[in-house]
């Protein structure tokens, strides 16, 4: 009954979970010891320790199962920590200017995100209920905190008050499917309740735990109707927490879905596609006409990525490999586009602070050129204009649908986009064709200069990464099937 | 181990623990404590469900998830807590009714 | 009749009991108090199931600690407990309705248990009647699942700070006493001696 | 039938019903009357040897040498009328007694008093005592917010943090005391100490205490006994009893007898003046003599004295040794 692990070497697929760890607990202690003023210090290492380990592991990892099966590490978990590495990263960026406004100065700050990012890389390479609960439990944990960071705020600590209690009931329903999943295959193991699964077939227990899992998870990648927290926790968080909360939790939330659905419930698929189904229609068509009437700019951009949870779970629901590589492309360039919108939205700061309202984008175009165009060519992407990326995510996610015969799904897809581009086009209305009401401060660099990556890298995707992105989507799709 | 009293009477009482858990986070209006104490309930259903499977497969793979269970509650109440605590001291309420700032 | 099967009655039900008193009470420190009962009681389950150490583990953890906790936070925040809990009434019948659904849905499965396929020979780490429950588990726990025991030690240190950063306030203002300082103090420091002339003052 | 028989025999372990040992029952009441009658004449030495301290008498009056003393507070705790405060939640407040008893009295059930002696012979017996002396807590905060006043509710805060956080260091020690022995069981645990100490080593067993574990793991001796004074609040560690502040801290609060929990459930309300009568010795030192001292809760001091006594114990039935916690 020991352990798999015989020397450090045969560490080598959690490396980046290690170095991640070490390095938040290394920076909460200089945090301890220096001085105050120096604390944002803390968020630079930070960032620079997550593109590292992003870098690596998309590079470097090497694939493996450890500790006796509760780890792994595969081309698809590579490819999604990646992805969540550098969301942490951008997000952790977007907090540097303004920082004392926002209330994230505190060097607690990045170490928590690096802690949760930590639980997200567990949920990526989760290979059993366990390791998936704990992961979960861990990201949760550090959200719920992030989100009330800005303790002196009261709308910021309501956010984080309904974030914890809606979540904590989340996973209690996720806790209760996996009790129930394991009375009924008899392990936790996800690889050996896939054999059970296809040795012994469905049972009612198992597909009433795996109802109450999906549930949990669908919570926390916001798809209705569990997505009642996301509008008031986005718009009460300070904005970069929300920046954060939009991307990297999203993607390790959708990562943890595909695994198990198309992996681990492979052979109950016509369960779980019903669900995905239900979800996939509700949460498109709810965000596309719940969005319609927002005044406030972060409620908006929460619809909006319920939405796209949406969108992105079309892909999933065809139950195949090119839905898989769908999500994956999906969800790569909804962070990007994600990122590149709070880059505008954060750059946008009057003398009364940071813009609230749909409104204040009134005439920005004439003030600010750049950030306008960067923001315009972001609403286009999120339409799904083509040529820009926005376009391709959803192609792949459709076409995959098509594939599996879900023609309906794939109009309603389409509709859902069409009525979405109501309100992405009249925010770029706004800042092309009204009078500006207001003056805007200087940009920050560090803004620019994410506002300019995110942009150029959704005008000239086809071009430049599409390709490459798509191979590795492939690859990572593979290492599921 | 095996049971001496059958799995199904324990998965009742956890479902009914359960079902009031849920009941007290949708029902009650008044008190946001209250719903920390029902995630409580959830959560020791979740236990009572996970021990009793752990029986009656004779397997001890439930015992470590429940105890995994029990840590992160411990930690889930914490910050829960803490949450709940600057919460109160910017509304001076902790009143369901009252975590109503943001609507839309 | 036998013993266990009596306890199990006597347990379970105090359990539900408590535990609908937990959500209907008016006064939330009863409810608190009636939370600890249903963990006492579950503590008993836990027993009669073979898991001594979770059963014990909860009372430390649980009715030892994290009760406690609560009992503090809801004495402390200093609420109008009479004004509260008047709204109840309008929402129960619809939560009645949809309570007992779910019940009647969960104990279904509770139910499709017995018919579920025989899992005999499948246990993953079998339980040994010669191995104290402690002791079996301790073996699992460090070994084949350190990795999960690390990543709960990653929660409690996420736990710590977060309850840390959000509630922690350093006073300012606050006078403190330093001993030492106290001690080093030398009459010179303190006092002056001053020759007064007399009828005549400072 | 089969069941009340079975119960009964278990109980009561007569062998007119089937039964061949020593019942449940009588075991039981044998432990709790020598339990009591320990409590009174440590809870008198206690009194005595502070009084000595102090250079006064102590109770002197009661039987010879004072020896009745605890049995006349006693009588007059079951005489006395028990008052029940205006707008005190009346159950949580008779409650509150009642817990810190019971829990006081179930925590012995897992001693060892001699080889099989145990009332019940744990497997997790040390997890059981941490967790009953973990609830103590209770028993004290809920006095202290029944009683619906301001100044026994702080002090009732103020001694559980004090209780919740030495319990922590508490575990810990007994922790290295698990892991030298192996086993969780009280009884392995005494065992294990006669045969692997010092004194067993060197080949002299009649000096049993050099066989105890404070001397292997000395620091933690240390640590666990700091742990122990400020567990039970005893000086230095008495802040939540705060004598010195007008409210009295938890003093205000119910008294503590086990026996008598029933007519317990009242406010010390004459407190102050008793101290004021009877202190030769003003300020710090007065602090220490507690006048009617049946407030010193034997109960919680009996877990923790059981406590030490788990550890150091080197034969059965030594546990007073542990005395020195007190």
């Amino acid at each position: 009954m020991g352990s798999d692990v015989t020397s450090f070497a045969s560490l080598a697929p959690i490396f980046p979970e290690m170095a991640i760890a070490i390095g938040a607990v290394v920076l909460l202690l200089v945090g301890v010891v220096i001085n105050k003023e120096r604390s944002i210090g803390i968020s630079y290492a930070a960032i620079v320790l997550l593109l590292v380990v992003a870098a690596l592991t998309m590079f470097q990892g090497q694939d493996g199962i450890l500790f006796n099966g509760t780890f792994i590490a595969d081309g698809f978990s590579r490819y999604m920590k990646a992805l969540v590495l550098g969301g942490s990263a951008f997000a952790l960026m977007l907090a540097l200017p303004n920082a004392v406004e926002q209330g994230v100065h505190k060097f607690e700050y990045a170490v928590l995100v690096l802690l949760a990012t930590l639980g997200m890389m567990m949920m990526v390479s989760a290979n059993d209920l366990m390791t998936l609960y704990v992961g979960l439990e861990l990201q949760s944990l550090a959200l719920y905190v992030v989100a009330a960071i800005k303790r002196d705020d009261s709308r910021a600590t309501e956010a984080g008050l309904k974030y914890f209690v809606l979540g904590a009931l989340s996973s209690g329903m996720l806790l209760y499917g996996a009790s129930m999943v394991y009375g009924f295959t008899g392990t936790t193991n996800l690889p050996a309740i896939l054999a059970q699964i296809t040795a012994e077939g469905r049972s009612i227990g198992l597909i009433f735990g795996l109802v109450f899992l999906l549930a949990g998870v669908a919570f926390k990648i916001s798809a209705v109707p569990f997505h009642m927290w996301t509008p008031d926790v986005y718009e009460g968080a300070p904005t970069p927490v929300t920046a954060l909360f939009a991307t990297a939790p999203k993607v390790a939330a959708m990562a943890l879905m595909v695994r198990l659905v198309s992996n681990t419930f492979a052979p109950i698929a016509h369960d779980w596609q019903q669900i995905l189904i239900f979800l996939s229609i509700a949460s498109m068509v709810l965000a596309a006409f719940a969005a319609i009437g927002q005044k406030s700019i972060k409620r908006l951009i929460a619809y909006s990525s319920i939405g796209h949870v949406g969108f992105a779970l079309v892909g999933l629901s065809a139950a195949n490999q090119g839905g898989v590589e769908g999500v994956a492309i999906y969800m790569a360039i909804y962070v990007t586009m994600t990122i590149g919108m709070f880059a505008c939205l954060l750059s946008l700061r009057t003398e009364n602070g940071e813009i609230e309202n749909i409104e204040d984008f009134a005439g920005v175009a004439q003030t600010r050129p750049y950030v306008a165009a960067i923001m315009a060519v972001v609403m286009f992407s999120l339409i799904g204009m083509p040529p820009l990326a926005g376009f391709f995510a959803k192609w792949h996610v459709f076409l995959a649908a098509i594939d599996a015969q879900l023609y309906l799904l794939a109009v309603i897809g389409v509709l859902a986009s069409a009525v979405s581009a109501f309100y992405y086009l009249r925010i770029v209305k706004l800042m092309y064709f009204d009078e500006p009401r207001q003056t805007f401060a200087a940009v920050p660099n560090e803004l620019g200069i994410i506002m300019g990556i995110s942009g150029f890298l959704l005008v000239t995707y086809y071009f430049t990464v599409g390709g490459a992105l798509a191979g590795v989507a492939h690859m990572a799709a593979g290492s599921l099937f | 181990m095996g049971l001496e009293i059958g799995l199904g009477h324990y998965l009742t009482v956890a479902a009914i623990l359960f079902t009031l858990g849920v009941f007290g986070i949708f029902l009650n209006r008044k008190n946001v404590i209250i719903i920390l104490m029902s995630v409580e309930l959830i959560l020791l259903a979740v236990n009572l469900n996970f021990v009793a499977f752990s029986a009656a497969l004779n397997d001890l793979q439930g015992q470590v998830f429940a105890l995994l269970i029990l840590t992160v509650a411990a930690a889930e109440a914490a910050i829960g807590l803490a949450i709940l605590v600057i919460f109160y001291r910017n509304r001076g309420s902790i009143a369901v009714d009252d975590v109503n700032m943001m609507k839309g | 009749m036998s013993l266990p099967q009596f306890f199990f009655y006597v347990f379970s039900t105090i359990a539900v009991i408590s535990a609908l008193m937990v959500i209907s009470s008016r006064n939330p420190v009863h409810s608190v108090l009636f939370l600890i009962l249903v963990f006492l009681n579950a503590s008993g389950l836990f027993l009669l199931a073979g898991a001594e150490f979770l059963a014990l583990l909860l009372v430390v953890v649980y009715v030892g600690a994290v009760m406690v906790l609560f009992l503090f936070v809801v004495m402390m925040l200093d609420v109008d407990f009479g004004s509260m809990r008047q709204g109840i009434l309008q929402y129960m019948p619809i939560g009645v309705v949809i309570g007992v659904i779910f019940l009647l849905e969960l104990l279904l499965v509770a139910g499709s248990f017995v018919i579920a396929p025989q899992l005999g020979g499948v246990a993953t780490i079998p339980i040994d009647m010669g191995v104290q429950n402690t002791r079996a588990l301790g073996l699992v726990i460090y070994t084949r699942y350190a990795f999960l025991f690390e990543g709960a030690g990653a929660i409690l240190l996420v736990a710590m700070i977060g309850a840390i950063v959000l509630t922690l306030r350093h006073k300012v203002n606050v006078k403190r006493q330093d001993p030492a300082i106290q001690t080093a103090r030398r009459p010179a420091d303190a006092m002056k001696i001053v020759k007064v002339k007399s009828g005549q003052g400072l | 039938m089969d069941f009340i028989l079975s119960a009964l025999d278990y109980l009561l372990g007569v062998p007119g019903l089937g039964g061949t040992q020593v019942g449940f029952i009588y075991k039981g009441l044998l432990l709790l009357i020598a339990l009591l009658i320990f409590t009174a004449y440590i809870l008198l030495a206690d009194r005595k040897i502070w009084a000595a301290v102090q250079i006064r008498r102590g109770p002197n009056v009661v039987g010879p040498f004072g020896l009745l003393q605890s049995f006349a507070d006693l009588l007059k705790f079951v005489l006395k009328e028990p008052v029940i405060p205006a707008g005190a939640d009346k159950l949580v407040f008779l409650l509150a007694p009642f817990v810190l008893a019971m829990l006081a009295l179930a925590a012995w059930v897992v001693i060892p008093i001699d080889e099989g002696w145990a009332l019940t012979d744990l497997n997790v017996g040390i997890l059981y005592l941490l967790a009953i002396s973990s609830l103590g807590v209770y028993g004290v905060i809920m006095g202290g917010w029944a009683s619906n006043s301001k100044y026994p509710f702080l002090g009732a805060l103020r001694s559980a943090a004090q209780m919740v956080s030495y319990e922590v260091s508490i575990g810990l020690v007994i922790i290295t005391v698990l892991l030298c022995v192996g086993s969780l069981n009280l009884t392995d645990i005494v065992i294990a100490q006669k045969q692997m100490g010092l004194a067993h080593m060197i080949g002299l067993p009649q000096l049993a205490f050099l066989n105890w574990f404070f001397l292997p793991l000395f620091p933690m001796f240390v640590v666990f006994f700091i742990s122990l004074l400020a567990e039970t609040n005893r000086p230095p560690f008495d802040l939540p009893e705060a004598e010195s502040e007008p409210g009295c801290g938890l003093h205000g609060r119910i008294c503590l007898d086990p026996l008598f929990a029933v007519h317990a459930g009242r406010i010390y309300l004459d407190h102050h003046d008793v101290r004021a009568h009877h202190h030769p010795v003003p300020g710090r030192l007065g602090v220490t003599d507690r006048p009617a001292t049946i407030h010193l809760d034997p109960g919680r001091s009996l877990v923790h004295f059981e406590d030490l006594a788990g550890l150091l114990h080197g034969r059965h039935g030594e546990g007073l040794c542990a005395a020195i916690s007190l």
